[in-house]
């Protein structure tokens, strides 16, 4: 239950917890009056957005109905069995606006969620930067108060979508005297201004799902200061908690609803657009999927030794994807989540080696081929050239080696050197 | 499936924790090890009338407390953390598992009352000296006799087998060959033509026996020529069993290499605020989590029968294997040279991982069936 | 056995590498990479007539440098420090290599020369689209015609077969099986029959060709039906040859990280001040000093002869295209993102790491062949 | 060639470098002139002594003949040759005898060299504790000066033959107000006195190849101290030097002369009490050699997982062998040795557990057996439960890494906290 229950309502629902079959009742009624899938997208989610139907977990002043979570799970699950399309609830929109609901001002709100949900504006998120991977606080980025406006200088880099967003989450420093974790400052940029430079990075597998961003010069207005000057750090891990919570969400969004109508083939363009920097992660995680079938048509199944490989994926990713439900079940069951989930990325990095080992095994000489000449037209040459990025992408596993054993495990962290200065006197790259 | 435990086995395991936090400690640990009996009758009357424990999953009809193969589970692993010395592993988990898959109902009225209440301790002879898991290397002959059946052969690896009032033993019709033929027996421990002997083994806490038969009268167990269908199941139970133990054990090496981290300095530090420490201690506990995982869902399996349970009772072996030999592996090297020694504990848990890595078949026959026994 | 190099080996070195590092920086690798001949004429002119690299192992009789195997892989560990763009392994350490094992003293006299000055680019036609090491697996066949012999069939993964003035080809005689039947064929590249198609290779910077045979004149290559005798030993120098090529680009890796890692900060530190980077590191440096060892050792009995050679080729094959292989993977880690990106060279080696590790036979083929080939 | 060259000499022997074929002729001479089986170990010993071939590299005045370590070689190969017993050359007491020769006072050389290569007084190393074993210059062993003696306390460990040792290399804390590597002294130590207890401590595979000494209140005079006061670290950086340089002779020592007579017989009692803490070595390395041997005696050598776990095996330790021999190949041609050769005990550590590991699958089930009932009599389970200790004796794998990160590679050290300050305010262990 949200704080924003209490605030004033104009939905004819019942005030104070609602029970679910009621909910669901009313959303099913609503529906079964206004979806119309010969609408084009943009006037549908105006209306479920309207209706409050579309977040319906938000407070009711901004576009929802104060529901709880699971009462807006229960909504969703409404609009999926009668095919009706949602409000655009891709990863990084939805960072964003958890970001802006949690510490924006009236006037974000009011400006940002609602071209947010409609899918008319899309988002990124400027965090990492050449010279700050791991140590994501050690970012140079400079933002410089000139009277009027903040004035960016810096480059950030990963940042998926930046080709197409329309605004950026956007963490730089703004004091060098202060300590580094002090001196951040989170701002909300208009991505489509000269000082802002896009370009795609290629990867060793040949995509670009990410970009490099550089600012010269470019101006943000103080009203989008997001919290306080020097509050950056905490606002960004807001940010950075929905997107551990995400994670999974935001690669698995959006298969797309199914059906035949104006709505849906503007739902699916959009969903082409949102999903291409993520379609090489099925490969990436390794596909252990496919080991079997694999190994049974190139007659490598016969081969204990390559039998040995894939039990040994098949052990580490059925025990990983057990754990995750453990974790999941317990959480059901009201108890306090233990530190299970931070281990799953850890496997998962060990999952994807052992499964391009034992791909490799499998194909044997294939595996020097690759697109129309290699195994599957390309597939697993591709596993074979992606799996490295698994060990890295989202934390190294060295972080998370250090995450697990300080908050899982309570050992100390290694003694600091560079919290407890101004960061104008940290050493730090001098390249990236 | 059940993915984590209801609030109520929760509880249980409290319960079973308290018993042998209580009655277990390595101190009697040790003194049970240099005993040729190898546990403490005080302490099994207690886990057998107090708790019931010996009797957990067999059904209230055969006096058992009537709870299922997950609360086996749960006290093979309390047991493996505290590494209990009592012949609960092989009378209860091995040899009734055994009576309950492969026996008559009779049978059941008949024996398993008693394992039940603890006062009868049962061994399962399945294994012989070739060392082989697989059912069909099986050698003992049953021959039909007048009144029954007489056993000409030998069994080895037997747990608790020098001890156990009643053998229930693998053995073929003669003449028969590979997994056809096979039935199991049940007989007298100290019964004629049985002759049985210590073994020296690595793991002390673990006695095993070795048996010979010299025209041993034994009664059939089940159905003749059964053996085929009902053994790999008792097995893969068993092998369920072990896995259960083996994460316990685990969990017990990973909680002891954080403690002494947090406690020893080097280099004016505690050795747990190194990264190579603290790496390694997240890589433990990363695998005994999974192992965990793996155990958890296979006992589950088990209860509820699922049809993968075959495979992934060799994915919680091998996984579960591995597992706890690695951790003791890493708990001796993070104790350092004091790991090594008698005094420190560590070695009896090393020596009990070692002898679980191997016992119902190592890692890689585990992983190979797995494979050959998934299902995409 | 000769365990380190002389002074002139050394010397010999440090040439190959200071050419390596003028002509074959990055930026030139990228550049021939992307082009479908795959090498630069001009620097191979210069690789032939300036260091004559291309006769190295080639005896002086026949036109080449008259040096031994040892000083072939020293060639081929500096170019694989370099990652070299250039026919070198295909024309020398394959083509020329089969020539020199199986040709009759007529053929060597007639076919080397050319090889040696760099002039004719020859490749050797092994293996076949089944992906198959084995020998036995040939199924190429090679027909008795008028004026020598007709081959019918295809061959797969040839390096620089798209290229080659001259094909080295193993085919059967039609109607035999397994290791006997099998012999070399010699014929032109451009020849009559032959069609040849630049597979889409993962690695780049190794061009990889099909083959079809239709009726192809070849002229047999040494003695018929010796190929079983022949093409092992002569897979085993190729292995040994390919090893050293990984052993140099492994020791590129490692220098990579540790340069990386004193350069890189983060924490107000040099990364490579971490003990979790430090012993990555170590652990590199021990992985590559030991598959160092290894091929050296290879080489030298090689050259020497020893009986040991076939166990010890297959060792230092598996393990090095296993420390390759994890030493790019690290040296990607190390590297953390940008190790990901096109623009950092660590994907040019790790593509040829995954391509060398199954080139010739993945390394659990080898440790296979290690073992059932040693002796005590 | 060393400064004692130039001493005054009553030998017989050429002065100045000597070629070797003469040294082999003299030393030939005078062995066919008194080498006599029937003696007592002890009397021709110090003949051996007298005449300076016991020791030819050592100086002049102390025993020897101040011949280079090559020139040395030689007359142990004559010795060797003719079937000569040597001097007592064990391990612990080469090590004393190079740190007395290189730090001691004249009064300890008169005093206890010649006992040392008699064989009649054995030695012991007491540097490590119980509190300080990777980081030993963190040790509390205190020695106090009374006035007239240095009092001891404090308890060493893994004190291989101090319990028939009659005199102790001790390091301990003598300042407690400097930092901790420059507040220790060396001694030298009375072991058969009433303030040192010599306790054995038994090992998990059974073995009790160490010991643990406590002192308490026992004894040194001031004249058995080595070197100054306060210079303890570098007098113990001699002993190491030496440790790591003999670590393979002082395992492999005293295979022993074969040949009949007293002699022969005292020396193999000699060498079977020196040797005895040692006898586990080859197993706690994993005892390779037997790997092909026992998988084809046990079938298992059909298996193709096993083969491939021997073969793990093998690579690892053939590689290891040709490093240690590429090392010492590049020595003998005068290069500068590289940082290989420090590669090779952790080499060891795995090549040991990989070993083990393809021993228990070779074992299969009878690898849970042990003594009699185990295979090979008991030796495959010594190997089972000694491997453990390879990658922690003489340094843990963990410390191998920084040193050859640091050494071997120039990384950085870690920062450190625990070497700018007096040592009594390090933290460090209460207990052991």
């Amino acid at each position: 239950m949200t704080t924003n229950n209490t605030a004033d309502s104009n939905t004819t629902s019942n005030e104070q917890t609602p029970d679910e079959q009621s909910v669901r009742s009313e959303v099913r009624t609503w529906l079964e009056q206004n979806w119309d899938p010969n609408l084009t997208l943009l006037e549908w989610r105006k209306k479920l957005i309207d209706s409050g139907w579309g977040v319906p977990a938000w407070p009711k002043e901004w576009h929802g109905r104060g529901l709880t979570i699971g009462l807006g799970d229960a909504v969703d699950d409404e609009l999926r069995k009668m095919g009706a399309v949602s409000v655009a609830k891709t990863g990084v929109r939805m960072l964003a606006a958890a970001t802006i609901l949690e510490h924006g001002t009236d006037m974000h709100k009011a400006k940002f969620l609602y071209p947010l949900l409609t899918g008319e504006d899309t988002w990124c998120q400027l965090f990492s930067e050449p010279g700050s991977g791991s140590d994501l606080a050690g970012l140079t980025t400079r933002a410089d108060f000139d009277g009027e406006n903040w004035i960016f200088n810096g480059q950030k880099v990963w940042t998926t979508s930046a080709h197409h967003a329309k605004w950026g989450m956007v963490l730089a420093r703004s004091n060098w005297d202060l300590p580094k974790h002090q001196g951040m400052t989170y701002f909300l940029i208009d991505m489509e201004q000269p000082g802002v430079e896009v370009r795609p990075l290629r990867q060793m597998n040949g995509h670009a799902s990410f970009n490099e961003i550089f600012f010269t010069d470019a101006k943000i207005a103080p009203e989008f200061m997001v919290s306080k000057e020097g509050n950056g750090w905490k606002v960004a891990m807001t940010t950075l908690a929905h997107e551990r919570r995400l994670a999974d969400g935001i690669r698995s969004w959006g298969r797309g609803d199914k059906g035949s109508g104006r709505v849906y083939d503007e739902q699916k363009a959009e969903i082409a657009t949102v999903m291409e920097p993520y379609k090489w992660y099925p490969q990436r995680a390794g596909r252990v999927d496919l080991l079997i079938e694999r190994a049974k048509a190139t007659g490598k199944y016969d081969d204990p030794t390559v039998r040995q490989a894939i039990a040994k994926v098949l052990i580490m990713a059925k025990a990983a994807e057990w754990t995750g439900r453990r974790v999941k079940a317990a959480h059901a069951l009201g108890r306090q989540p233990g530190p299970e989930g931070s281990l799953g990325k850890l496997a998962g990095s060990q999952v994807a080696r052992l499964a391009a080992q034992a791909h490799t095994l499998i194909a044997g000489a294939d595996a020097m081929l690759t697109s129309e000449d290699g195994a599957m037209d390309g597939l697993i040459s591709e596993i074979l050239i992606s799996v490295p990025a698994e060990s890295i992408a989202g934390g190294t596993d060295e972080i998370q080696r250090n995450i697990i054993s300080e908050r899982g495990l309570g050992m100390p962290k290694e003694p600091r050197t560079d919290v407890d200065r101004p960061f104008r006197d940290v050493p730090r790259n001098t390249v990236g | 499936m059940q993915y984590t435990f209801s609030d109520e086995q929760e509880e249980f395991r409290l319960i079973v924790r308290r018993f042998m936090d209580d009655k277990s400690p390595t101190t009697e640990v040790r003194e049970l090890m240099a005993t040729d009996q190898g546990y403490d009758k005080a302490v099994w009357k207690q886990l057998s009338q107090e708790l019931g424990l010996p009797g957990i999953h067999i059904p209230e009809a055969y006096g058992g407390q009537g709870f299922g193969f997950i609360e086996l589970c749960i006290v093979m692993e309390e047991m493996g953390r505290a590494l209990l010395c009592a012949p609960f592993f092989s009378a209860t988990a091995l040899a009734a598992t055994a009576i309950m898959s492969a026996g008559t109902e009779e049978q059941k009225l008949a024996l398993l009352p008693d394992i039940a209440s603890g006062e009868t301790l049962a061994a399962l002879a399945y294994n012989e000296s070739s060392g082989h898991w697989d059912p069909a290397s099986t050698a003992l002959t049953a021959t039909p006799s007048d009144d029954g059946y007489v056993l000409n052969g030998g069994k080895s690896f037997v747990v608790d087998g020098h001890v156990a009032d009643l053998l229930i033993a693998v053995a073929r019709t003669p003449g028969t060959s590979g997994i056809y033929g096979l039935s199991l027996f049940s007989l007298e421990g100290k019964g004629e033509g049985v002759k049985r002997r210590l073994l020296q083994s690595l793991d002390p806490t673990r006695k095993l026996a070795q048996i010979e038969f010299d025209n041993a009268p034994a009664t059939l167990l089940g159905e003749l020529d059964a053996g085929g269908t009902t053994l790999p199941h008792i097995l893969d139970l068993a092998a369920v069993a072990l896995a259960s133990e083996s994460v316990g054990s685990a969990q017990k090496m990973l909680e002891s290499s954080i403690e002494y981290a947090l406690l020893r300095m080097q280099f004016g530090r505690l050795i747990g605020s190194f990264q190579a420490i603290k790496h390694k201690c997240a890589d433990m506990f990363l695998e005994v989590e999974l192992a965990k995982s793996a155990a958890y869902y296979a006992a589950s399996a088990a209860a509820e029968q699922t049809p993968d349970f075959p495979a992934v009772a060799s994915l919680a072996k091998a996984c579960a294997s591995d597992t706890y030999m690695k951790a003791a592996q890493e708990c001796i090297q993070i104790h350092g040279g004091i790991g090594f020694t008698w005094e420190n504990d560590t070695h009896l848990y090393f020596k009990r991982a070692k002898s679980s890595e191997v016992f119902l078949g190592d890692p890689n026959y585990h992983r190979d069936q797995l494979v050959l026994r998934w299902e995409d």
